[in-house]
């Protein structure tokens, strides 16, 4: 088991530090997910990001997803920081370093963090349109959506 | 007697606050706070299942609150 | 179809540059994948490798490899590098940066492009030991193994 | 007349040099390029298999060489 670091953070994520704190002499992949936003959600032009979370309980969620994760995952080294706050257009609100010997694991492993982080870590977003409008973002229902046919899995 | 609770996001958009008093006494069960929440002015902008967490963990409706429990509503989570 | 950037360089790899490189306003995930070099392989001791290339070939195959990935996938962004020359351990060898609207995308990206690179760019690596000796690595072979449970495909 | 023939890692080692005249005449099949080399001081720690780029692309063993081409054996690859 080796959760290195987690954290959720207000400032903005660096990622190279991230990197470095996962790295070990006997790492031979490291797969990194970030997640940045975006400046269009199911076809709404969006301006800006304002993320939320029940501080104390995402942080220990943060970390028991990445920390299951590494249990099932013998080597697996990971280190991630989630970012809270209002965030523009590019902005990093998600980082997850997963580092091991071999690829697969690191690859699978960062992928399994951030799918259950979106399930489990009590964040919340509420994107800023053009017109001024703001919406709290419910993964639940397919509000606000201009185009419907994008699958709500495959969306960030 | 009254039980804080913490409401985030939509929901602390709904009750209009970050942190609502509950007219219920604990020791009382999950499901009596949720129903008391819901007659409360904005409790009608609540789904139909409601989260809750207990000391920072999700807990189930039949779970019975403690004076001094932390308790919180999880709206439906999204971040990444 | 959108490969930003592909080169074999001697240099070390600048992984923030890449990151930017790829990164774009409609980008909501970025999966960056970076091999690395590690203390032990197959179980014997490792203390660096050489890496040499067809420079000229191992370009073309390197862009060759991710195109097709972008090809196959609408939207991806992606930029990437490989190391040449002598590489201490925990120096980053490859650097694949594959960004997109959504997260399955990215991540599956950068996995096909790493798969696909080390079947095809003429890249070849050679390993010094602790004890002096140096061997070129034939990944269809299981030489110098003292581990051979250790699967071939998920080494790095 | 020779072909020149670039040579990587473990066969330039083998030949002990990284480029090597081959002693054939263009145009002439890739198949009699491998067998002349095979024949070649080092020659022997060739595998069964051998791999020729012409002009940086993999080449079938009956693509006949032009003069002029570039003409590399590829190892098995070990990049990443």
């Amino acid at each position: 088991m080796a959760l290195l670091h987690a954290a959720i953070v207000s400032a903005p994520i660096d990622v190279s530090a991230l990197i470095l704190r996962a790295q070990d002499t006997g790492v031979g992949a490291l797969s990194v997910f970030l997640g940045t936003v975006r400046d269009l959600n199911d076809g709404r032009p969006v301006t800006g990001i304002d993320y939320e979370a029940y501080e104390g309980m995402a942080a220990k969620e943060l970390a028991a997803v990445a920390e299951e994760v590494c249990a099932a995952t013998p080597g697996l080294r990971v280190a991630l920081e989630h970012r809270i706050g209002t965030l523009g257009i590019g902005d990093v609100s998600v980082a997850i370093v997963a580092a091991h010997a071999h690829r697969a694991q690191a690859c699978d492993g960062a992928r399994a963090i951030i799918e259950s982080l979106k399930q489990r870590v009590p964040v919340w977003k509420r994107e800023h349109y053009v017109d001024g409008d703001r919406v709290w973002i419910d993964p639940t229902k397919g509000q606000g959506a201009a185009d419907m046919s994008v699958p709500t899995q495959g969306s960030e | 007697m009254s039980i804080p609770v913490l409401l985030f996001a939509s929901y602390a958009d709904a009750f209009g606050t970050r942190e609502l008093e509950v007219p219920v006494e604990a020791p009382c069960p999950v499901q009596t706070l949720v129903d008391t929440l819901r007659g409360m002015p904005g409790g009608d902008r609540l789904p139909p299942r409601v989260l809750v967490a207990v000391n920072q963990r999700l807990a189930d409706t039949a779970a019975v609150l403690q004076p001094g429990d932390e308790v919180a509503l999880i709206p439906p989570v999204a971040g990444g």
